[in-house]
């Protein structure tokens, strides 16, 4: 029936239409067991609709959905081995923390010891195994989280979906909590399909990381082949920030090449695959802050930096933002450009200095023009 | 499914259940606005044909209500009277929303019940009560004082009063559950910006209160217009349409001209809904 | 600022008195008169003299309480009527309709507001009686042989207070529903549940505050309704605020009437209560929340 | 001013109160429909106020006004007596005289008795008749007093006798109303207004009913075969009155207003509208010809003399009677 | 009246008790002219109650508050030159944009002619031109932010307080929106009272920070001497991450010293005023992710890293997270340190591997430990 009977969780050609609206367009992936996997994408471009596919709420236009390998097409929600955390919990305020995680079991008709023995398993496992009694308005932001997410873990559930559960938390508990539901994963080793628009909590969390766009996946891998060689431009934009500069490729090989800017700059790249560019197409070049160095115009270690592109600018202004802290630099151009720097406190950059900036060929990502702005 | 829109057998049904729920509510005031048209004395079958008679018809027998005087003041005084009800009452809901949403007091939780109340006093009740001691009040101070309280008598007073005592709940709730969706910052950042207290309320406070105290106004229009039960007791001599329609089809004999005017308010009250809900509809969009 | 403190009590004087004027002068002195009235005996005319014998009169004929007790019961009929018909219809506004349609469905819902009780009963009666429109339609389908009186029985005076106070049923339904995450009504799918798991352990629980301040309303308006058992009752037929109204208008006996009267509101209220304690809710965040 | 009429349904046709309002163009006509039980508890609860004029019938006036002080006496001078009926003006001012004031004067007569469709009821001629099995589901009554009086007459009792002994009156309401439940299953309904009963007896869902004249002659008009049916046991006889509240604040128009109807070309106008005869001197005949014809078709000469009229009711007996009318009510038959 | 005039709001010896809960315990700062000074401090410490003193919502239970060198205790909110921007902005959703920048200047009974020109300028200079006529709905959540500042400094005020006005705005726009505001700060020339209890934005637009902890300012100064020399373990805490340690200390003197941590390792550190530790006495030390090396134990460059510290371990997870990227290590005593690390994909640490981790004394923190866990 099914080619690898070790995913999880297949979808193949799923589409959705909402009338004339294409809310998911031939979306395909496979998830090994016990992977961490994350759907990354703008507001709006679909993600929660594939996952109520997934679980069964609204039927694909098209394609087909595996759990295990079998096709669950045909099958209605409440008899899918899928378990869902929703965005904003959708707790049971009429009942108690108890009776929320055994309501699945009841309607499983598990008896009433087997019940007990198995919710006060998993309290224990997500570290909370004084709260049975408690009502849910009585929970933290965070213990609400992981009683969401107990609720359906007691059910073993093949997959376990989870659309932005950490939308609604403010920000300390939202990075405290990143973290925990990496561990809790490892905890269950269930597989995990993880919805969010913010990049941060997918990078950290995830196996696997696809990003999605306007209904289509543009690109599925490890976080670090996310950020270092996005496929597209979109991902490289919306995975991490970058500079962008628009130009005109000037020569070009498998390995690289070298591209004029708008501005009159030439710039130096390296090939993310094995794409050519063809020469006079216009790309779009980008190239993240950290790996721009910037080195007073005065310093003597500028041939320490090992860079084919350079650009020489005077300090903008700095954001002082701890350990992400940022210096702006004027090109000459006019232009202004991001670049991370760690500020200690002692001898750092000025406004007004004179700089350049330098940075390696290899981290210049060039990307042809899809005629977007 | 209890969400779905998925078209299963069962959503058909429940869309023909839907269906023949709505076309029960609709029944009966089809079949009274429809005699209305009925060229027959009698609203009843068999159909004689179509007229308008009972609207414009200036004859006996067939006196449509435009001409019928008594149905005419029927519905002036019931005009009246729901002006002033729901005037009061948005009154009294306004005040009342400010006392329990902003006001700090013991025994506000009791109070507050207090305020529901009426609302599930039978109408009858309401009506007698009031009509007692009312009436006790004006012998006592007559007996006591000579003195003849006119107003403590049946009448349009004591009809306002006794459709006030329960429609001012109702008015009480919708301005209150819209008072507490208010974020009270925004009269902060007023006073902030410079306005004194009562320009802040007029310019601030009552505009985000005013869908609520239109719909309210109109909620308690046709309630006020359609109440029996509590008017029945406390009207004088100057009787509400629904007590001149009662009357007339106990004690006179009902003829079509009863069908018209019912139709007639069932335009009437359509477009105040019909109001009330572009009202709603400007609220949403805010 | 002392002064802005005083300012504050003063603006609660003068809220709180609107408030108290009401519900002194409109609803509790009324009330305590009704009380006193109902203790009056009248001995020979213009005499009366304080006791219990309005009470006793009602305790002691059968015809009373029993008017009583079957008002009670079919209020309670109606109020269940009401919930079973209503809470498909409020579920259906509420969470399938869609966003375009439900306020059009809402609207419609309020459509018997339009016009009076009286109004109403008057539709019901000529659609209902025997050769009225309902009769002479299943005459000319051929499903009835000669006309069948609809009319003038228990079952035509249910079908009327149904009719008049679903809607007071459907609004609290529909504004509680309307409050409940979809998400919820999922994750009870999600986590196996089947449409009656759902609808009986999450969506009526949930619903729950609304269903008794539906029924509260419904079972006193119920109660309390007048036109409606007279106009489209049967010979058969008593309610009790015919009863009521019989002591004040036909007998000009207002104290048994004010009697009678405190009897109904301490009936009603005895079931409402009783009501509350099964459901496990109160007045306050049931009815005051609708 | 404004003249405030408490009164009947119909007494106050429009096309009278325009041409009095012509006539006295500073005079407004106010009406409030009533009937005898909610004059009285209206003039109770207002102590007398709120109205100018009230138009109780006969019987209804003694006790209510020991009891409640409601009216004040009128002053005969300012009414023109010389055109009533003497022999209705004198029984109305015997009724209604307390402590030597007169408080009523007569306007409109009129009974109270059987009506039938001759086609479908031929032999429906005692009150008792309605019980009758033949006419099963297809009679009507109105649950008031008339019922009971007409039931007790057809019973051999003669219940105005009774009223000077309570206890003797008390056993005749009790197998009155042992009678009326048994034959509360003959019964279709009971009519509670002119309304409902037309509607029942012009659709054929009733062939007979109790009932006041003044129905019985309208419907005549709609239907020949429906004639009204003095019982064999004597129609019962009211007369409505002119009275005063005792804080009536427009006497002279009530006067007015008492004058101009007792008019006899007025007089014809309002007897079209209540279907009753007016209390004037040849009442009948100024009845209009549809009406007449149908007090011909009614009454013999033996009938009228037949007539029962209602006797005065002292104070106690609306609540024996009202009591005996909610037992039957309550009481489940049929 | 006062000593120095140049200062916009000077609070002296300011607090506020509500019944026995002290929320504002004695604080005094005073802001100079034209400057932008932030309160950071943590969820219920006192920041809101302070700002409504300020603005004249609640009176100070004692102490007083200047303004440009007035006080301004017995002057009702209204007639405070102080405007403030609320945390949901409380913009008047029944008046349209220009409605709501003109109130102000309606209240003061300005003409309508000069509203007309205040309104047109203020939008102008928000870069916001044409939005007059909108209603408020209509209006994105930065405009939004912008229309909120618009309406306080149409009134030209002497301070503008900020209650956390980002709270409410997503991820992407609250990045962008600081820079924005620091803009305008600019652009206006204003003192801006800043509240939040985001680090990061208090760290980046302020010139002043004061760092408030259950009533009480710990310290203030700029962001990099909060960051790089915080006065108390709390703001070492608060702001910034940090690893941290417990220990007594060995040796000291006016510079430094040296320190035996809990699980026995010796640390230096540099003393960060001119207090002296006292030998003996039991220490915190804090150390920042981004100051501490990750060098493979095989490599040679040891020695090119200047520290003084230094510790063994072996890599336990990577938190890849783009340019934030952290290496957890677990130490040979079972604790774990984080340390930034630049991933790029080439040649990364991985997980089981032996490290040694550097860092300077001069990066070393020191304090004495208050008996607080
Ligand atoms: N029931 C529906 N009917 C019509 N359109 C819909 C429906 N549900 C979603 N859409 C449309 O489909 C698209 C994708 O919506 P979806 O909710 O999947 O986005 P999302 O990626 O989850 O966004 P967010 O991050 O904001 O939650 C949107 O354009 C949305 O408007
Ligand atoms: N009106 C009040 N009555 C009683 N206590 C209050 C009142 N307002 C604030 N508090 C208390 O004073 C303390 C400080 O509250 P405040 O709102 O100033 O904190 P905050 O720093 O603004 O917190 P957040 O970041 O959560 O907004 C809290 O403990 C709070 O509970
Ligand atoms: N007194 C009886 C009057 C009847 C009116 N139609
Ligand atoms: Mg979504
Ligand atoms: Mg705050």
């Amino acid at each position: 029936m099914t080619d690898n009977p070790s995913y999880d969780l297949e979808c193949l050609d799923v589409s959705k239409n909402f009338g004339s609206i294409r809310a998911v367009k031939d979306v395909s992936f496979d998830i090994p067991s016990g992977s961490f996997f994350s759907i990354l994408g703008p507001s709006g471009c679909g993600k929660t609709t594939l996952m109520r596919m997934i679980a069964g709420f609204e039927d694909p236009s098209g394609g087909d959905i595996r759990i295990k390998g079998k096709s669950v097409l045909g099958t209605p929600p409440n008899k899918r081995n899928v378990k869902m955390v929703f965005q904003h919990l959708a707790l049971f305020p009429m009942m108690n923390v108890y009776e929320n995680i055994a309501y699945g079991l009841r309607c499983n008709g598990v008896g009433n010891a087997e019940i007990k023995r198995k919710v006060h398993d998993v309290l224990e496992r997500i570290a909370l195994p004084d709260v049975a009694e408690r009502e849910i308005h009585q929970l933290s932001g965070g213990q609400k989280q992981r009683i969401a997410i107990a609720r359906c873990m007691v059910l073993d559930p093949d997959v376990l979906l989870l659309d932005e559960p950490l939308g609604a938390l403010d920000l300390k508990l939202r990075e405290a909590m990143k973290i925990e539901l990496k561990l809790l994963q490892h905890q269950f080793n269930t597989t995990f399909v993880y919805i969010t628009h913010d990049q941060s909590e997918a990078l950290v969390m995830s196996d696997n990381v696809a990003i999605m766009n306007q209904g289509e996946f543009e690109q599925i891998g490890t976080p670090q082949e996310l950020y270092h060689h996005p496929s597209t431009a979109f991902v490289a934009s919306f995975v991490g920030d970058s500079n962008r500069w628009s130009g005109v490729v000037k020569s070009s090989d498998s390995t690289g090449g070298k591209v004029e800017t708008e501005q009159g700059l030439p710039m130096s790249f390296s090939s993310a695959g094995e794409k050519t560019m063809q020469e006079g197409s216009r790309v779009n070049i980008f190239v993240r802050p950290e790996f721009i160095r910037t080195v007073r115009a005065g310093g003597g270690d500028l041939q320490d930096a090992a860079g084919e592109n350079r650009m020489d600018g005077i300090v903008d202004s700095l954001l002082f933002n701890g350990a992400n802290s940022r210096v702006l630099v004027r090109t000459g151009s006019g232009e202004l450009v991001e670049s991370d720097v760690t500020l200690t406190g002692e001898n750092d950059l000025k406004p007004g200095e004179d700089v350049h900036l330098v940075w390696s060929s290899k981290q210049s990502m060039c990307f042809a023009d899809q005629g977007k702005a | 499914m209890l969400v779905q829109k998925k078209a299963t057998p069962f959503l058909l049904g429940y869309r023909l259940y839907v269906v023949a729920f709505f076309i029960f509510l609709a029944a009966p005031l089809i079949s009274a606005g429809a005699f209305a048209f009925n060229d027959s004395l009698f609203p009843a079958l068999p159909w004689q044909g179509f007229t308008l008679d009972w609207f414009f018809g200036d004859t006996e027998p067939k006196l449509g209500m435009f001409h019928d005087r008594r149905l005419l003041q029927g519905l002036y005084y019931s005009f009246v009277i729901a002006i002033f009800v729901s005037a009061l009452s948005v009154f009294v809901g306004t005040t009342n929303a400010f006392l329990f949403v902003r006001g700090e007091f013991p025994g506000k939780n009791f109070f507050y019940i207090m305020m529901v109340v009426p609302l599930v006093i039978p109408g009858v009740i309401l009506g007698i009560s009031i009509l007692v001691l009312a009436s006790d009040t004006a012998n006592y101070v007559e007996n006591r004082f000579d003195l003849e309280l006119e107003f403590l008598r049946p009448g349009i007073l004591l009809v306002v009063v006794g459709q006030f005592s329960f429609i001012a709940t109702i008015t009480s709730l919708v301005i209150t559950a819209r008072l507490k969706k208010f974020d009270e910052t925004m009269e902060e950042a007023a006073f902030n910006l410079g306005a004194s207290r009562a320009r802040v309320l007029r310019t601030i406070t009552l505009p985000f209160l005013r869908p609520a105290m239109i719909a309210a106004g109109i909620v308690a229009f046709l309630v006020s217009f359609e109440n029996f039960n509590t008017t029945l007791f406390l009207v004088g001599s100057e009787a509400p349409l629904t007590i001149t329609m009662y009357d007339r089809m106990a004690k006179v004999g009902s003829t079509p001209v009863l069908n018209a005017v019912s139709f007639f308010l069932m335009v009437g009250s359509g477009l105040l809904a019909l109001l009330s809900i572009l009202i709603q509809r400007d609220r949403s969009g805010q | 600022m002392m002064q802005n403190k005083d300012i504050k009590r003063l603006s609660l004087y003068l809220l709180f008195a609107p408030f108290a004027l009401w519900i002194i002068l409109l609803v509790i002195l009324p009330h305590i008169g009704m009380v006193v009235l109902s203790l009056k005996e009248k001995i020979a005319p213009r005499v009366y003299e304080y006791s219990f014998a309005n009470y006793l009169e009602f305790l002691n004929e059968p015809i009373y309480w029993n008017t009583l007790l079957r008002t009670g019961s079919m209020s309670l009929l109606v109020t269940a009527l009401a919930l079973l018909i209503g809470f498909p219809i409020a579920y259906y506004i509420a969470k399938i309709a869609g966003p375009r349609s439900r306020g059009g469905l809402f609207l419609l819902c309020l459509i018997p507001l339009w016009v009076s009780d009286l109004i109403r009963a008057f539709g019901w009666i000529l659609l209902l009686r025997e050769t009225g429109v309902i009769s002479n339609f299943l005459l000319w389908t051929g499903l009835i042989g000669e006309p069948v009186e609809f009319l003038y029985n228990d079952v035509a005076v249910i079908v009327g207070l149904t009719y008049t106070v679903i809607l007071f049923m459907i609004v609290p339904l529909v504004s509680t529903l309307d409050g409940m995450d979809n998400a919820m009504i999922e994750a009870g799918y999600n986590l196996g549940g089947s449409g009656f798991t759902v609808l009986r352990r999450i969506i009526i629980p949930y619903a729950m505050p609304g269903i008794v301040a539906g029924c509260i309303v419904t079972f006193m308006l119920t109660a309390g309704s007048y036109l409606t058992p007279i106009l489209l009752g049967g010979k058969n037929s008593s309610w009790f605020t015919e009863q009521i109204y019989n002591q004040f208008i036909t007998r000009f006996n207002w104290e048994g009437g004010a009697a009678f009267g405190m009897l109904l509101l301490f009936f009603t209220s005895l079931v409402i209560w009783l009501g509350l304690k099964l459901s496990g809710q109160t007045l306050a965040n049931t009815v005051a929340k609708s | 001013e404004t003249l405030r009429l408490l009164t009947w349904g119909s007494y106050a046709p429009d096309e009278l109160i325009e041409k009095f309002e012509a006539e006295y163009p500073d005079i407004d006509v106010e009406v409030t429909f009533s009937n005898n039980e909610e004059m009285i508890a209206k003039l109770r609860a207002t102590g007398g106020a709120g109205f100018d004029l009230a138009q109780p019938s006969h019987d209804r006036i003694y006790a209510a006004q020991l009891e409640y002080d409601i009216y004040k006496p009128l002053d005969l001078s300012k009414i023109d007596t010389s055109v009533m009926e003497a022999k209705l003006l004198d029984g109305v001012k015997e009724n209604t005289t307390i402590e030597g004031e007169v408080y009523a004067v007569p306007h409109q007569w009129g009974t109270s008795g059987l009506m039938a469709d001759k086609t479908k009821a031929p032999d429906l001629k005692s009150w008792a008749d309605l019980c009758n099995p033949a006419y099963e589901g297809k009679t009507s009554m109105r649950l008031k007093r008339t019922i009971l009086l007409g039931t007790a007459f057809s019973m051999g009792e003669d219940p105005f006798a009774a009223y000077s002994d309570l206890d003797k009156y008390q056993g005749i309401l009790d197998k009155v109303a042992e009678k009326l439940i048994e034959c509360k299953g003959n019964i279709k309904a009971y009519w509670k207004g002119g309304d409902d009963l037309s509607a029942m007896m012009l659709s054929g869902e009733i062939v007979g009913s109790e009932t006041w004249d003044s129905t019985a002659y309208k419907l005549f008009d709609q239907n020949k075969n429906i004639v009204f049916v003095p019982p064999k046991e004597g129609a019962l006889a009211w007369i409505d009155t002119f009275a005063l509240p005792r804080k009536a604040k427009a006497d002279d128009a009530a006067y007015k207003w008492i004058n101009f109807v007792l008019r006899p070309e007025n007089v014809t106008l309002m007897s079209a509208s209540t279907g009753a005869i007016a209390a004037v001197k040849g009442g009948q005949d100024l009845l209009p010809e549809d009406k007449k014809a149908a007090v011909n078709a009614a009454f013999t000469a033996e009938d009228i003399d037949n007539l029962k009229f209602f006797a005065n009711i002292p104070p106690g007996v609306e609540d024996m009677e009202g009591k005996t009318l909610e037992k039957i009510k309550a009481a489940t038959g049929g």
